[in-house]
């Protein structure tokens, strides 16, 4: 493995009852690095977060992070998922502080960064508003929030932008290429959209169906700030041609 | 997609949001209004049938029968109100504790969920004797009977509530390495309010007949059920109604007083911003006051 | 029996009634007046939860001494129920049937007057051994009459209203309730003595074998100090009757209603003799057999089963 | 998006779906060995502290009791079971049309709501009597006190699905030119099922206890009631016991029988596939049978 | 207006309270065309099917359908959204038959269609399911099939495939265009996606918020039938960049 790799699994797998959902996969993810991941539904791409998250025991092989073994254990990944699963009954200070809140005392250490981190990021006047008074975007931007304040190095999402419209979707890319840059930290990110694991990612993972597996390791070399027009560039339409003919075939 | 839930228009469009005075004329004007014309109703009947004294009052002389009583009436108006709120307090108490405990173990769930709906079917007059019989001429048997009328929404819909919290969200505690019981009281409990307090209002309004019929049952001398009862026995049907209302303004106010808990308890039911709160020493970092 | 130098004895007097009401009235006098007290005893009251339950709080020892009517005491004693009268509290059957103010309830027109008609009862096992002596008097088989029965309504309200046609109670406790209605007019009444109706007690103290037995001292100074009061109710009924209302100030009764009430059961407590308390072997042999004709019992005992009259004072 | 609710994985994976027997022994076994567990602590609590019979039977004398006047009991059933039925039926009704109504008419909801809830914070029993004064010794005041105790919840609950119909699908009706009535009938209706059948389940269980209360309180010649409080007066606790349970018998079965039309009436919500239907005719190009 | 127009709109508009939500817009579409509309959220998109429709009345302005005023008035188009809006206790093909349901009777001819029609498209199997027993795909087809089978020239589709994710809109897509094909309707087509709106239109309307209106008519050259290799095309990359630069401005 790469020196510096923060994740390494080793023959990673897991089958329910007939369901191959993951087939052994070995993988390494470089510290600091955003590694978007694509595949059809079903292909295993949750049942993998839930394996490096410690929420599923994997029937074999081995995660490990920093390189040592953190199989089957929890508290040490950030994770996110399309459901933002904030609490309705926590302003939106408070739903940022909420890993703190569930493993101890929330201090006023956390709660001060709480509200810079939501004033740095645009919601520094919804600090005291509770999450049913924001739009979809804003809430996503919570729970991101709430998962950057637990200093994790790693951090998993799942499709977290894939319930916002198009116009805010970009938006929220954007933001969080944003975040990513000023916190430094390792982003593992499980998308539908092939558009915005390009537009995203220094590396793209292709999944296939049935057993789950990673077909194809892509390296995106597309210069960074991205922009709008980075849709259009011609690299970007080379890598998206060369992925969808890994998830369609060659016609439909 | 918008925040709106609704794509296509609604039939009936809403004109913005209501001022304070509208919103005081809906909650509480209409209520009062509702009432004062049942009233009339019962004066009209009354009067317009030449209905006799003893075979039911006017609303008036209800209303005073409890007034000019009242220093009689006030001390046994005191024991039912207690008996409710024991026999409330115990029964919710149960009630939570029930559904929490089959919301964690479904054998238990399924072994006990028929005797508990068996326990609703046993009608509770046919109940209150052998129970005082067992427990004495104590509140005893009177919170018993109100507890067992309260417990049972509660279980149901605590247990309903429990069952539908949002699995990725307990399994987003586990990630963050949350001990189960954190996880139970930052998150479960919150998360079961509503239902819970749907379940509290039922019993709330039925506490009343529970501690009623506990008292006709099981009586020290005197109690606002036994106050009825021989009221009843003189002929004083004015007495008679004016009680009826004294214990249906009991379970109504308890009824409301729960409604108050919920909205106090539940701010975000109703709020879009959080009320300040009285924390302040670790607000340093505070923005200035505007 | 007199005062006694010994220490307090502490028992629980069962009334045969969920509530306190005026048949209490001894007991709240010898209480008052401080017989009990110069009795050696302490005396508290409690309540069935229902009007059957006393003897069950007897054979439980929730209390000593209860109020039973002589039915209940016969049916108990049938069930196996180890339980003993001890003396009457009242010594002739004040029992009646009540009509209208207006309508005609006489032993002559008794036939027509329930032909056909609705009789309330309220499903108690006095009234239903009373009735056949009455249907049997006035030469009716049951199904010629309708008897509606409502355990938790008013016979007297049913009656003024005119849901019902004859209400059937004791006269010390209907009358009062129909002055207290308002209604002009007298309300007609007919006792059932006058109709066949046995004339025998409605109410008796009892306790059981047991207790009897083993505190017959006790019981003897209870009957003493409760026959002091009854003699001394009967002779100031106002006094006693304010005694009662101010004990249970929270009954609901008014005053009046207490008066008139007790005025009604004086005449009754007391036999042709002027006798108070006395018990017969006529008496229950008499109830016994009218329990037995209505299958509320299998078998005539012996009346000793029933009673003993050796702690009357 | 997968069609699955939950992202992460559940705790307690469930493995596969159950047998037909794994299911009859879930629904059947486990709540008649909950009744008999119940039994045979009311069994073991008699005999270890030597209840007297005349204070509390034995199961097997309360089941006595009730096998051997058969012939006299079942007339009472009847009589009990008809006016639960009545009962039923007319607050049923009642609840239908008075959720509708409210439905409907916002301003009327508003008005009527307070009184409906009044009506359930009076004590139910203190409202026999008067109801009896009022309509006499016949059924009907049964019929009224168990219609009092049905419409509620029934009513609750088709306000609560009627108000939460989707706009949206209304919308679509409309679009496609349907007339109101049509649209009530085949999408506002059905779409409260479920919550209507919540209620009427809540009303089943509660509505033999006021068939009870009102033949307390007026029975014209004999009725289940009276016979248990006749009963009671003999000191015949086996009898008193066993008709207690048959009430609670009659309140089950017909709480079960609620049940039951619900599962008949909306199939949808265990089956993924519909059952074959009589309709046949216009199946001329019905695939050929397999 | 063109002779072949099938529906035109003449200064139609919507004010709600202190929101413009459609300016006065004019409009004609042609009978057999495929027509895109794209544009942000709240840019007044549905408001304007809404008035199409009939289910709102406009400030003012017409709607024409073949010439003939329709404004105000329902029944005259398909109409299908982003919830499928099956109703769960009827079976998929009782749902297809729903429309004539609540306007008269289901007759023998209805429902022998309506089998036809779900044979075709491939939902043969499901006919006797309820629609919980379908995923999300098969449940906006059988939404489809119940708009077709009202016989309306003319559908309006909002956001249709808004919930579904990128393979299955894939799917539902080239489906969608093989229907359209075979049944030679004029259809409306509302989405938030760029490619999905250059993959499936004629034409395509962007619209801008506040107020709400038509910014540009872009004409869709691309050749049918369109493939997955459409997706990277020259063309399709050129209209993709029009559209974003139109949506997003020069630089985010
Ligand atoms: N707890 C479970 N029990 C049984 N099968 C499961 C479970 N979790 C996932 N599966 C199955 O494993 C396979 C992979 O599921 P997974 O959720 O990882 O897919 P995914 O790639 O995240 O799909 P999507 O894009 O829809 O989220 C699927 O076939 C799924 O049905
Ligand atoms: N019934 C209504 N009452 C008040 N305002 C409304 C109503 N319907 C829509 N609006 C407002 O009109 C504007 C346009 O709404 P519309 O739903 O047409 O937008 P849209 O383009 O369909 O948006 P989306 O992409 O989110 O579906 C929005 O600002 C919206 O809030
Ligand atoms: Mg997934
Ligand atoms: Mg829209």
């Amino acid at each position: 493995m790469s020196a510096s790799a923060i994740l390494e699994l080793r023959d990673v797998g897991k089958v329910f009852g007939d369901t191959v959902a993951l087939e052994p996969t070995s993988l390494a993810i470089d510290e600091g690095s955003f590694v978007a991941i694509v595949g059809p539904s079903g292909c295993g791409k949750s049942t993998m977060f839930n394996i490096i998250a410690g929420l599923l025991a994997p029937d074999g092989g081995e995660v490990r992070l920093h390189d040592q073994p953190v199989t089957g254990a929890t508290g040490h990944v950030g994770y996110m998922l399309q459901k933002d699963l904030l609490v309705p009954w926590r302003t939106v200070e408070d739903n940022i502080t909420m890993a703190k809140r569930l493993t101890g005392r929330v201090n006023a250490a956390d709660r001060s960064e709480a509200r810079r981190v939501a004033r740095q990021y645009g919601l520094g006047e919804f600090l005291r508003h509770y999450p049913s008074a924001l739009s979809g975007g804003m809430r996503q931007r919570v729970a991101f929030m709430r998962t950057l304040v637990t200093h994790q190095p790693l951090l998993l999402l799942d499709e977290p932008f894939g319930a916002l419209d198009a116009q805010t979707r970009l938006e929220m890319q954007q933001w969080l290429l944003q975040v990513w840059k000023d916190t430094e930290r390792t982003v593992l990110f499980i998308t539908h959209d092939v558009d915005e694991s390009i537009f995203l990612s220094d590396r793209v993972l292709v999944m296939s169906p049935r057993p789950g597996r990673v077909v194809a390791d892509i390296t995106n070399p597309l210069a960074r700030p991205r922009t709008v027009d980075t849709l259009v560039d011609p690299q970007f339409v080379t890598i998206k041609g060369q992925i969808m003919h890994l998830l369609h075939g060659g016609t439909p | 997609m918008s925040t709106r839930e609704t794509t296509t228009p609604r039939r009936a469009g809403r004109a913005g949001t209501d001022s304070v005075a509208r919103k005081l004329a809906r909650n509480v004007g209409v209520p009062v209004l509702s009432i004062v014309l049942l009233f009339a109703l019962w004066q009209g009947i009354v009067v317009y049938f030449h209905v006799a004294p003893y075979i039911a009052p006017r609303p008036r002389q209800a209303v005073l029968a409890v007034t000019q009583n009242w220093s009689t009436l006030w001390p046994l108006v005191l024991g039912t109100i207690r008996e409710t709120v024991y026999g409330f307090i115990v029964g919710a108490a149960l009630g939570i504790g029930l559904g929490v405990i089959m919301a964690k173990v479904p054998f238990l769930q399924r072994l006990v969920y028929p005797v508990l709906v068996l326990s609703q079917a046993v009608p509770i007059i046919a109940l209150a004797a052998p129970l005082v019989l067992i427990l004495g001429f104590s509140v005893t048997p009177k919170v018993v009977i109100v507890a067992w009328i309260v417990f049972f929404p509660v279980t149901v819909n605590v247990l309903d509530g429990l069952s539908h919290v949002d699995q990725d969200l307990m399994n987003l505690a586990r990630v963050y390495g949350a001990p189960r019981w954190r996880t139970f009281f930052q998150i479960e409990i919150p998360a079961t309010a509503t239902p819970l307090f749907s379940g509290l209002k039922i019993g709330a309004t039925y506490a009343v007949t529970g501690a009623i019929i506990g008292e006709l049952a099981a009586s020290d001398g005197s109690s606002l059920a036994l106050y009825q009862e021989h009221a009843n026995t003189n002929l004083n049907t004015a007495a008679v109604y004016g009680t009826t209302m004294l214990m249906t303004v009991i379970g109504i106010s308890w009824f409301l007083l729960v409604v108050g808990a919920e909205v106090f308890a539940t701010p975000w039911q109703r709020r879009t911003v959080a009320r300040r709160r009285w924390r302040r020493a670790d607000r340093s970092d505070e923005e200035p006051a505007r | 029996g007199g005062a006694s130098s010994a220490a307090t004895t502490s028992i629980t007097f069962a009334y045969d009634f969920p509530g306190p009401d005026f048949e209490l009235t001894p007991v709240v006098v010898a209480q008052d007046l401080g017989y009990f007290k110069a009795a050696g005893l302490h005396v508290n009251v409690s309540f069935p939860p229902d009007t059957s339950s006393t003897t069950k709080l007897l054979t439980t020892n929730s209390a000593q001494i209860g109020f039973l009517t002589t039915t209940d005491m016969g049916v108990a004693v049938n069930a196996g129920a180890p339980v003993l009268s001890v003396a009457n509290y009242s010594m002739r059957n004040n029992w009646a049937l009540f009509a209208k103010p207006g309508t005609k309830l006489t032993p002559g027109n008794l036939t027509a007057a329930l032909k056909g008609k609705r009789i309330f009862s309220y499903g108690d096992t006095w009234t239903e051994s009373m009735l056949p002596f009455v249907l049997r008097y006035a030469k009716l088989k049951p199904s010629q009459v309708k008897i509606v029965t409502a355990p938790t309504g008013n016979d007297l309200t049913d009656l003024l209203a005119g849901k019902v046609d004859i209400s059937t109670s004791t006269t010390n406790y209907e009358i009062p309730g129909f002055q207290g209605s308002g209604t002009k007019g007298t309300e007609v009444q007919l006792l059932g003595t006058k109709v066949g109706a046995p004339d025998i007690p409605v109410w008796v103290y009892a306790v059981t074998r047991s207790y009897a037995a083993g505190h017959g001292k006790t019981v003897k100074a209870f009957l003493s100090a409760v026959k002091r009061a009854t003699v001394w109710a009967a002779a100031n009924p106002v006094k006693a009757a304010a005694d009662f209302s101010k004990a249970y100030p929270k009954s609901g009764y008014t005053n009046a209603y207490n008066l008139e009430g007790w005025k009604l059961t004086i005449p009754f407590l007391t036999n042709a003799q002027h006798q108070y308390f006395t018990q017969t072997t006529a008496q229950w042999t008499t109830l016994a057999k009218a329990l037995k004709s209505i299958h509320l019992i299998n078998a005539v005992p012996a009346p000793t089963t029933y009673f003993t009259n050796k702690f009357l004072p």
